[in-house]
């Protein structure tokens, strides 16, 4: 370990001190949000910054084990923001709760630790590790609501399906490992070239380790049949650490399938392109169809970031069909995605912020009288949501589409009954996004309440988000560029 | 014969304690004893893994030190789950997991 | 004039000016929204007559084009233009949107801030969808017309209004969202075919060219056409896709009714023209029986369905339907006249339904109801309404002299001219739109007034001049077209012979007579299905047989 | 002044006093007839400058008349239509008969309405008619003439819904437009095939290209014929879509006499005579239109024996009339056509009017019933009347006479016998229902309403004055316009074509000369005397059976009414006599078919969307919806549930990968 | 009385772990170690079948560490003695003693003995059974390019590759267990001295 490996990991090693700091800060000074929220998001500013300045040139560090790429600039960058804005939208839930902030932030520091661990990691051991890492933080922050019932009992619904799907994973793994004799993602990816070149079909055991791998990736990205964790952890966890588990361990995952399938088991994607489909055909519908019944908002939308990620599986399908586009697509997807779904929980959190305060559908009566800001902020991301242009939801769908589309050109017949069937899912998902919109500005609300003050964090939070949403969809330019060289830094 | 000698052996014995920490997990109704299937699971893939460590050259040494990293995950991993598990039996007063079955649908 | 607005970006103008109006809204007061509302449209209004001023017919092709680069990775590109179809609707746009706006004054009395900013995105998104050039451009503006309309009926709409609103927009969004599939479908059909260069991927008049020479692969054009198609036969609407429309119509407050039918209908048909005829010239002549067909259908069942609806809007929806159904014939008969006159027919369709749901909007603002069954004898109780309401009725019958008749007659001629049984069908319901409105006009308007209207007593007032205001010049449009349609063909016969030319050359339609026979089997189904379980609809024109009972020679004087 | 512009004025005039009456009559109240009535005056002032030039062949009419383009209307490509005018000899003799009978109907109006607050309206509405009308007969191109054809179909229907409160006016109006629609269509339909055959719908240039010699057509002529035939039968309530014309007679009685009567209903004589080359180079269609003539001319007469409203025993004998002139046009007769279209014009117009005067004198009572002892009450209706009846029934030397005598002479001549024959016979019904009307309204005892009887009243001069001025044409025109020619001017062995038939000679030149049919001189001491001197004597017959019946006073003739032997002869022939009654029952069939079925086959439309086409739409939506909730039933909230999903989730998922490592 | 009827048990089980034993030692003619690794592999997986299956969950947290200890012994088999040390250490000096904590803690007084399987004991007996038939046959059938003799870890190279390949994920494990700790104490630790006994 030296200097010059310190310096490359630099963000990630900063993040871990940002996380310490922050816990000593607590120390130091307890119950004070204020300093809580300063260290952690000046840090956080701090680790974006390096990450721009170390992650434009490729280098790889502590002997190969851990990559900076085009792909990690993304995603670290894509995390830190997933973290600032969880973090930015969670006191106004937590306060009214008696909740502390303090250890709130520690986890969520940790957990991105994780996230960017994968994101950069050239070795499956550190792969593993950094999910683990991911991961476990996720889980106590699930249960963060310690005397709440529901908040627990999602965790530990959480935990449980969790570590057994982590020890599928690792399982998995440990095949590859035992075949390929070794760790390293470059050099996996090389036996697997030869094994591929050497014998047509793939041994059993590799056979057994990618499908305890597709296993356990499938269950963190939520896919069907792998998704039954979603709904309820999500219900149960407090709104903003909801909002949180939307997005960072799925994108994180993500990062994984992108490091580990796309990158290690690239050799194998004729293989494993045939499960994707089914996965992306599985998850988009059954998301859609179980979330047209909702009546709880955070329920629903769990469910449809079930089909998000069968939108996304459509982009990976399409990059193992030959495009790559399908793997800029499922970047950009990825990030959209992010940022207005984080936009809809901090508007439940905001809601949420009168203790006692359910997520039903009820909750939404009358808004748009009561807080019509509120109310408007939350329609627009529900239509970006649905896919409504001029917002980032659109584009990211069309890109995925367009990919999935000259896939099918290419001679991939089920691409093109995947583009067909997204589309038609998304429409019919227009009609639960729709319906809360229905409630927020078509119904009135049955017990009159007054409308709440928010923090001007929270506001803030939101119009960034908003922003970003409405950017993303009409000047999609620049971040095109970016998942393009992302992209492009993997295949 | 060679039994010790042979990858296979081992393979299997993990197999087989991976198996029975499956069932485990889906068939016990306590928290903590599901707990413990994960944790049968665990080390059935550190047997695999050291068993890898132990027959493939290139693996040499190395099984041994991923297993030792996995062992600290393991570590990790139950810490958090018994600090859940505690948590969840405040509310719920009952281990049996069955019984938490508030949200559905 | 050209040259003079030819220097500034117009039609970045009258597309956008309504959305600062919306922002300026937006941080205004309440209670400043409607006349700045207003002023917005006027501005917009003046801006598109600016462009028609500044347009030159005898110019082939796009005219004050803009072009910037947008998203260069796929070469999609910020393109506006203007052709005499889209200057025509685009006229027809802003003005009924300030009339709709001015419409909306006094029966919007809630969130009438948020109504305004609404209706000018509405605005923005219809001008844009009829200007753009670039078809990623165009999915847009197509979809941004999409959320405005689902709030306006939402939230101003009648008792049943969100299933109205849900059910407008998830049938709209199955099309349009299939539709988005094939634009990007086609783009990279022509990427590919230019060694993987995506510039000009989605440049209308690129891909138009590119159709006209090489054009796409068959399998391509089949399955793009289809998904264009479907959205746009959704939106105009056509036989059997037209169910949201009643729907949509009945639980739309006034003005967005009317531009629900005066410009939103207008969009499929313009997509028709634009887009199926010029991308998938091939697959159009695959297609044309059949939608010449169901145009047909749409026709007359548009018109039979009219007959029995006894609600005033559902009633002028159902016309809707039928009358689209010209378009829609005139569109795919391939023939100069019938194109000239489907797209006369849009603009004067739009006028003239726009009137009559403004008509009946007036009477809706004093009786809160629309049945036509309470209604009767409003001749006597107001009779400038009932005149103004006569005027448009016939106008809507086809009465020559009147806009509607010179789009009917042109769509017919060339009909026609392609086939004579296509034009006899369609005649013939020329027939039922007089029988179906003329015995509306007669249930409401005249005979004694009914007990309803008389209960209201003072609330029923007649016409104010502000709405006449909001009338006068529909009016005054639907006169001047039926006397100088030249106005608007002169704009539009260039178009309309450059959507013909990739189709025209081809071989001429000849309509599957399995086709017609699911078509009149269709018609049947419904005759058999209902025929002897109903109970007759009630007199239109009551028998006047004498009952012959006392000889009529008596001539006995009884003193 | 140049004739263009005469020519222009003649419809612009009437044009303006409506615009103007129409924005401002509401406020200029009493007094607002005054401007309409100046501009039908003007108007028909104009007309006769025009008319003369045009009959003296004054340039720039000549020979084949003159027209003049006033503007492009639909320029779409090769469809190039022009809106413009044509006057020649025909538009000039129909000009005569619309403005004259238009004027003085206006005129007559002023009394007639005089105590109508609705005034205003009436008299923009009349206005507005005559403006279609002189549209109507200018034309010169289809498309044009089809715009008026459909106005006078508005104006009708305004007219006969005046009185808008009356659901009879109500639906009779609605009734007339959308019967005369059916006919349009078939005209519309007709055009299309004109423009499609010749690619022009300027009449003269078409009708040249399509009966061309060896014109190759798309669509065979006598199609078109047939097409355009449908428009006149429309228009001129010919069978079977006469059904509208009797309840037009809702309206207020002037509108009955100028359009039911004198002017729109002759529209469809007009347009046969116009397209007389068409329907000469389709010889079988010609023999359709005699057909349903003359049928319409029994089926009417037949009616109208029986009528006891005594504005529908005129307008069943105006069906009847204009059956004769499609008779007429059917054998190739075009000049007899036009003819009797002027005569009847004029003393059908002073018939009506005159019933309008006695209903305004009984107070608005128009069964006949209720009427009888007229005569010395309101002397100059009942003269004016008499002669009106006396024209209509055939008796010489009155304008009936003339024009009957010549359409039925020709129908032999043309070997039309079956034509001929009717035609006598119904002579004789018009005959006798004529002065029937008479007896039952003018002689006998009074059974007017005791209440009313008193107050019975004759009409002021301004109602008179123009049923006298009608008077004298209904006396005088058909001698004027037949001489030189047959039948007095052969009686005094002057051998020349009548006055009409010189002006029309040119129109239907072509025609003819397609027929050419031979041309023998009319031999009044011979077989036209013949048949001369039987159609007078049937007219007796009728006129006498009808005093026998009804009673007569009438200078020598003294007689009373027989109610008793009219009771069993109706007993004798009950079915007859209620099929009469009943109209041969085409209302009922129509409202069967149209209403009862129709509205029915329109509910099982309407049902079907509802159910079947919307059914569908909400099903797909409703399914989806329920599919949702079944899959919702996977996730039971138990750990080992979703554990075990996921465990088989990961069998299978092995299981395929095997089956993909497998090939 | 109960101390022979323990001895009896304890001799039964003897018995059970040593069968094997002797069987592969004698009949099959292995080695020592085939010997042993047959005691071992048979009591560990008798113990795990107990840990699974056995009514009173304190036993079965015994059986867990019988389980891990002769997993202890066969990795001394695969000659990785550093990893048994390290599975002693960790496994029945940590996480074992920390379950049985938990045990006691979440002990329920009130039913000390309800049924102790899911209702979907069977379905799940019989997914593990597959799970573990396809795993063998993957391993079997897969020729993994196995050497036929163990090769003993080296503790020195052990050290250098642990500090040189696999610095990294050593450094991350003990950020990943100061995570762990944290939100773990936190979520553990009592809201308040009022609520509940524990």
């Amino acid at each position: 370990m030296t200097l010059a490996d310190l310096s490359i990991a630099g963000p990630f090693v900063l993040a871990v001190l940002v996380a310490v700091a922050v816990l000593v800060a607590d120390i130091a000074l307890p119950g004070r949000r204020g300093a809580v929220l300063a260290v952690s998001l000046v840090g956080l500013a701090f680790v974006a910054v390096l990450t721009l300045a170390t992650g434009t040139t490729a280098a790889t560090a502590f002997g190969g084990s851990y990559r900076v790429d085009a792909l990690t600039t993304f995603l670290d960058l894509l995390f830190i923001s997933i973290i600032a804005f969880t973090i930015v939208f969670a006191p106004d839930y937590l306060e009214p709760r008696g909740l502390p902030l303090a250890e709130f932030t520690v986890v969520l520091l940790f957990a991105m630790t994780g996230a960017m661990l994968i994101s950069a990691s050239a070795d499956l051991l550190v792969l593993f590790i950094g999910l683990e890492l991911m991961v476990l933080p996720g889980y106590l922050l699930a249960g963060y609501h310690k005397s709440d019932g529901y908040s627990t009992e999602g965790a530990i619904k959480y935990f449980l399906l969790g570590s057994f799907s982590s020890a599928i994973f690792l399982f998995g793994l440990a095949f590859v490992w035992g075949l390929t004799g070794t760790t390293r993602i470059d050099e996996v990816r090389d036996a697997l070239v030869a094994i591929a070149n050497g014998s047509a079909s793939l041994a059993p055991g590799l056979a057994l380790g990618l499908a305890f791998m597709t296993t356990g990736v499938a269950f963190k990205i939520a896919a069907v049949p792998f998704h039954y964790w979603t709904p309820d952890a999500y219900q149960g966890s407090p709104t903003p650490v909801t909002g949180y588990l939307s997005v960072g361990p799925k994108i994180g995952a993500f990062a994984l399938i992108l490091r580990l399938f796309v990158e290690a088991l690239g050799p194998l994607k004729a293989d494993w392109l045939q499960v994707v489909v089914v996965l992306a055909v599985l998850t988009m519908t059954l998301g859609n169809l179980v979330a047209l019944t909702q009546t709880n908002v955070k329920r629903m939308l769990a469910y449809s970031s079930i089909a998000h990620t069968g939108y996304m599986l459509v982009g990976l399908a399409a990059f193992a069909a030959g495009r790559i586009e399908g793997l800029q697509g499922l970047l950009y997807y990825g990030a959209a995605y992010s940022f207005m779904n984080l936009g809809a929980f901090a508007v439940v959190a905001a809601l949420q912020k009168r203790a006692g305060v359910t997520s039903n559908l009820e909750t939404f009566a009358g808004l748009g009288r009561r807080e019509p800001w509120l109310a408007i902020l939350m329609t627009l991301f529900l239509l970006s949501l649905t896919g409504i242009p001029p917002t980032a939801g659109f584009f990211a769908k069309a890109y995925v589409i367009l990919a999935a589309v000259q896939a099918f050109q290419a001679g991939y017949g089920a691409l093109g009954f995947l583009a067909v069937l997204a589309v038609l899912n998304a429409a019919a998902a227009a009609f639960y996004y729709l319906r809360v919109v229905v409630y927020m500005f078509m119904r009135d609300s049955q017990t009159e309440l007054p409308a709440l003050g928010h923090g001007r964090l929270l506001w803030g939070g939101l119009v960034a988000a908003t922003v970003l949403t409405i950017l993303l969809g009409l000047v999609p330019g620049p971040l095109l560029d970016v998942v393009s060289q992302a992209a492009r830094a993997i295949s | 014969m060679g039994l010790a000698d042979s990858l296979d052996t081992y393979l299997e014995l993990a197999g087989t304690l991976f198996a029975i920490g499956t069932f485990g997990f889906l068939a016990r109704r306590n928290a903590i004893s599901m707990l413990m299937s994960i944790e049968l699971m665990l080390n059935a893939v550190n047997l695999a893994i050291v068993a890898f460590g132990a027959f493939i050259p290139a693996l040499k040494d190395r099984g041994a030190v991923i297993a030792l990293m996995v062992i600290a995950v393991a570590a990790a991993e139950a810490t958090v789950g018994l600090a859940i598990v505690i948590a969840i039996f405040r509310n719920r007063k009952t281990p049996l997991v069955d019984e938490y079955d508030a949200m559905r649908r | 004039m050209h040259d003079l607005i030819a220097g500034l970006p117009i039609l970045t103008l009258v597309t956008f000016v309504p959305l600062v109006g919306a922002i300026v809204l937006g941080l205004l007061p309440a209670r400043y929204a409607r006349p700045i509302a207003l002023a917005t449209a006027l501005v917009a209004w003046a801006l598109s007559l600016l462009l028609a001023a500044g347009f030159l017919p005898a110019i082939a092709g796009f005219q004050f084009v803009e072009q910037v680069s947008w998203i260069p990775t796929f070469g999609i590109e910020y393109k506006l233009g203007v052709d005499g179809l889209s200057l025509a609707l685009v006229v027809l746009t802003t003005t009924l949107t300030w009339i709709s706006i001015l419409a909306s004054f006094r029966p919007i009395q809630t969130r009438i801030k948020e109504y305004m900013i609404a209706f000018l995105i509405l605005e923005v998104g219809m001008t844009g969808v009829f200007l753009a050039l670039d078809t990623f451009l165009f999915y847009i503006f197509w979809e941004v017309v999409l959320v405005p309309m689902y709030l306006i009926i939402g939230i101003w709409g009648g008792a049943n209004r969100i299933y109205a609103t849900i059910k407008f927009v998830l049938y709209t969004l199955v099309g349009s969202l299939l539709m988005l599939v094939a634009i990007l479908a086609t783009a990279f059909a022509f990427q590919a075919a230019h060694g993987g260069s995506w510039i000009g991927a989605f440049d209308y008049e690129a891909l138009r060219s590119f159709a006209g020479t090489s054009g796409f692969a068959d399998n391509l054009q089949l399955l793009g056409f289809a998904a264009f198609f479907l959205a746009f036969a959704i939106k105009v609407p056509m036989f059997p896709f037209h169910t949201w429309l009643p729907d949509a119509h009945v639980e739309a407050p006034t003005a967005g009714s009317v531009i629900l039918a005066g410009v939103l209908l207008k969009l499929g048909g313009y997509g028709l023209i634009r887009y199926n005829l010029a991308l998938y010239p091939e697959a159009s002549h695959t297609y044309a029986p059949l939608i010449i067909v169901l145009s047909l259908i749409g026709i007359t069942y548009g018109a039979v369905v009219a007959l029995v609806q006894p609600d005033l809007k559902k009633l002028v929806a159902y016309s809707s339907v039928s009358h689209m159904g010209f378009v829609t014939l005139g569109i795919f008969v391939f023939q100069q006249q019938a194109m000239q006159g489907a797209i006369l027919q849009m603009v004067n369709h739009g006028l003239i339904t726009g009137a009559l749901f403004l008509l009946v909007g007036v009477i809706y603002e004093r009786t809160h109801d629309r049945t036509i069954a309470k209604m009767g004898g409003l001749a006597a109780l107001t009779p400038v309404w009932a005149a103004i309401f006569g005027f448009f009725v016939f106008a809507s019958a086809g009465l020559p002299g009147l806009s509607g008749f010179v789009g009917e007659f042109l769509t017919l001629v060339g009909s026609f001219a392609v086939n004579p049984w296509f034009a006899v069908v369609a005649t013939f319901v020329m027939i039922l739109a007089a029988a179906y409105l003329l015995w509306m006009y007669q249930r409401i308007v005249m005979g004694e007034p009914s007990a309803f209207l008389l209960g209201l007593g003072s609330h029923l007032t007649d016409i104010t001049a502000t709405e006449i205001l909001t009338l006068a010049p529909l009016g005054a449009l639907v006169v001047v077209f039926g006397f100088f349609p030249g106005i608007v063909l002169n704009l539009i016969s260039g178009p309309a012979t450059t959507a013909l030319a990739g189709v025209a050359d081809a071989a001429p339609i000849t309509v599957d007579p399995v086709l017609v026979a699911i078509g009149i089997g269709i018609v049947v189904a419904i005759v058999v299905i209902r025929f002897v379980t109903l109970r007759p609809a009630g007199g239109s024109a009551a028998p006047s047989s004498a009952a012959a009972g006392t000889s009529s020679l008596v001539v006995e004087s009884h003193s | 002044m140049s004739f263009d512009l005469l020519i222009v004025l003649i419809p612009a005039l009437p044009l303006a006093g409506f615009l103007i009456t129409a924005a401002f009559g509401r406020r200029l109240g009493p007094q607002a007839h005054w401007i309409p009535v100046g501009a039908a005056i003007l108007s028909w002032a104009v007309a006769m400058l025009v008319v003369t030039g045009a009959l003296s062949n004054a340039a720039p009419f000549g020979e084949d008349g003159h027209g003049l383009t006033l503007w492009q209307w639909i320029p779409a490509g090769t469809f190039n239509v022009a809106a413009g005018f044509f006057v020649d000899h025909l538009t000039a003799a129909l000009l005569i008969v619309v403005t004259t009978i238009g004027m003085l109907v206006h005129v007559y109006s002023i009394g007639y309405m005089a105590h109508d607050p609705g005034r205003w309206r009436f008299f923009a509405y009349l206005n507005l008619f005559m403006v279609s009308m002189l549209l109507l007969v200018l034309a010169d191109s289809w498309l044009l003439l089809f715009v008026a054809w459909e106005l006078v179909g508005l104006s009708s229907y305004l007219l006969i819904g005046f009185w808008y409160r009356k659901n009879s006016a109500a639906l009779a109006a609605k009734k007339a437009f959308i019967v005369n629609r059916v006919g349009d269509v078939g005209f519309a339909l007709g055009i299309m095939a004109i423009f499609v055959n010749t690619g022009t719908l300027n009449i003269r240039d078409s009708i040249a290209a399509l009966t061309a010699p060896g014109a190759s057509l798309a669509i065979p002529i006598w199609i078109v014929a047939l097409l355009v035939f449908a428009g006149a039968v429309g228009k001129s309530a010919q069978f079977p879509l006469h059904v509208w014309l009797p309840d037009a007679m809702e309206g207020p009685t002037p509108v009955s006499a100028l359009i039911h009567a004198a002017t729109m209903v002759n529209a469809g004589v007009y347009l046969v005579a116009r397209a007389n080359p068409i329907f000469a180079s389709a010889p079988q269609v010609m023999t359709v239109v005699a057909a349903i003539g003359i049928f319409t001319a029994i089926l009417a007469a037949s009616i109208a024996m029986t009528q006891t409203d005594i504005k529908r025993v005129l307008a069943y004998s105006t069906l009847s009339q204009l059956g004769y002139m499609f008779a007429s046009l059917g054998v190739g007769a075009y000049t007899a056509a036009i003819f009797h279209l002027m005569t009847h014009g004029f003393f059908k117009g002073l018939l009506f009017l005159g019933s309008g005067s006695v209903i305004h004198a009984v107070h608005e009572e128009q069964d006949m019933r209720k009427m009888g002892g007229l005569a010395k009450k309101i002397p100059q209706t009942y003269m004016t009347m008499l002669i009106g009846a006396i024209a209509i029934s055939g008796i010489p030397p009155l304008a009936g006479f003339f024009s009957k005598d010549e359409i039925l002479g020709e129908a032999f001549r043309n070997q039309f016998y079956w034509v001929w024959g009717i035609g006598i016979f119904v002579a004789i019904l018009t005959a006798f229902y004529m002065f029937r009307l008479i007896g039952l309204t003018f002689w006998g005892d009074s059974r007017v309403d005791p209440e009313v009887e008193p107050k019975i009243h004759e009409s002021p001069s301004v109602m008179t004055i123009p049923l006298w001025l009608l008077a004298i044409p209904s006396v005088g025109l058909g001698l004027v316009l037949s001489w030189p020619g047959p039948p007095l001017g052969p009686l005094f062995g002057i051998q020349g074509t009548g006055l009409l038939a010189s002006w029309l000679e040119p129109v239907f030149a072509p025609g003819l000369a397609i027929l050419n049919r031979p041309e023998e001189p009319f031999r009044i001491f011979g077989l036209d005397g013949g048949l001369l001197v039987i159609s007078v004597v049937v007219a007796v017959l009728g006129m006498v059976a009808a005093w026998r019946l009804f009673g007569v006073e009438l200078g020598p003739f003294r007689d009373r009414s027989r109610p008793d032997v009219v009771r069993d002869l109706t007993a004798r022939a009950p079915f007859l006599y209620r099929a009469s009654l009943n109209k041969w029952w085409f209302d009922d069939i129509n409202n069967l078919l149209f209403i009862v079925i129709g509205g029915r086959v329109a509910e099982g439309a309407a049902w079907f969307d509802r159910n079947i086409v919307d059914g569908i739409v909400n099903g797909i939506g409703a399914l989806t919806r329920r599919s949702g909730g079944g899959l919702a039933r996977v996730q039971t909230g138990r750990v080992q549930n979703y554990a075990l999903g996921i465990a088989i989730g990961l069998i299978a998922m092995a299981g395929s990968y095997f089956v993909i490592a497998a090939h | 009385m109960r101390a022979w009827l323990y001895l009896i048990a304890a001799a039964i089980a003897g018995g059970i772990v040593t069968t094997p034993a002797i069987l592969v030692f004698f009949l099959f003619g292995g080695s020592t170690d085939d010997a042993l690794l047959a005691a071992l592999a048979t009591l560990m997986i008798v113990a795990a079948l107990a840990v699974v299956t056995m009514k009173d969950i304190i036993r079965c947290g015994l059986a867990m560490i019988v389980c891990f200890l002769s997993l202890a012994g066969i990795y001394v088999v695969l000659g990785a003695p550093m990893v048994a040390a390290t599975q002693v250490l960790v496994y029945i000096g940590a996480i074992s003693v920390l379950i049985l904590f938990a045990i006691m803690l979440t002990q329920d007084k009130v039913a000390p003995s309800r049924l102790v399987f899911q209702t979907q004991a069977v379905p799940a007996a019989i997914a593990a059974i597959i799970l573990a038939v396809l795993i063998s046959l993957a391993a079997i059938g897969t020729d993994w390019h196995a050497v036929t003799s163990r090769l003993r870890v080296a503790t020195d190279a052990l050290a250098t590759i642990l500090f040189k390949d696999y610095t990294l994920p050593f450094e991350v494990v003990s950020v990943l267990l100061l995570a762990a700790v944290v939100g773990g104490v936190f979520i553990a630790k009592r809201e308040d001295p009022s609520e509940g006994e524990i």
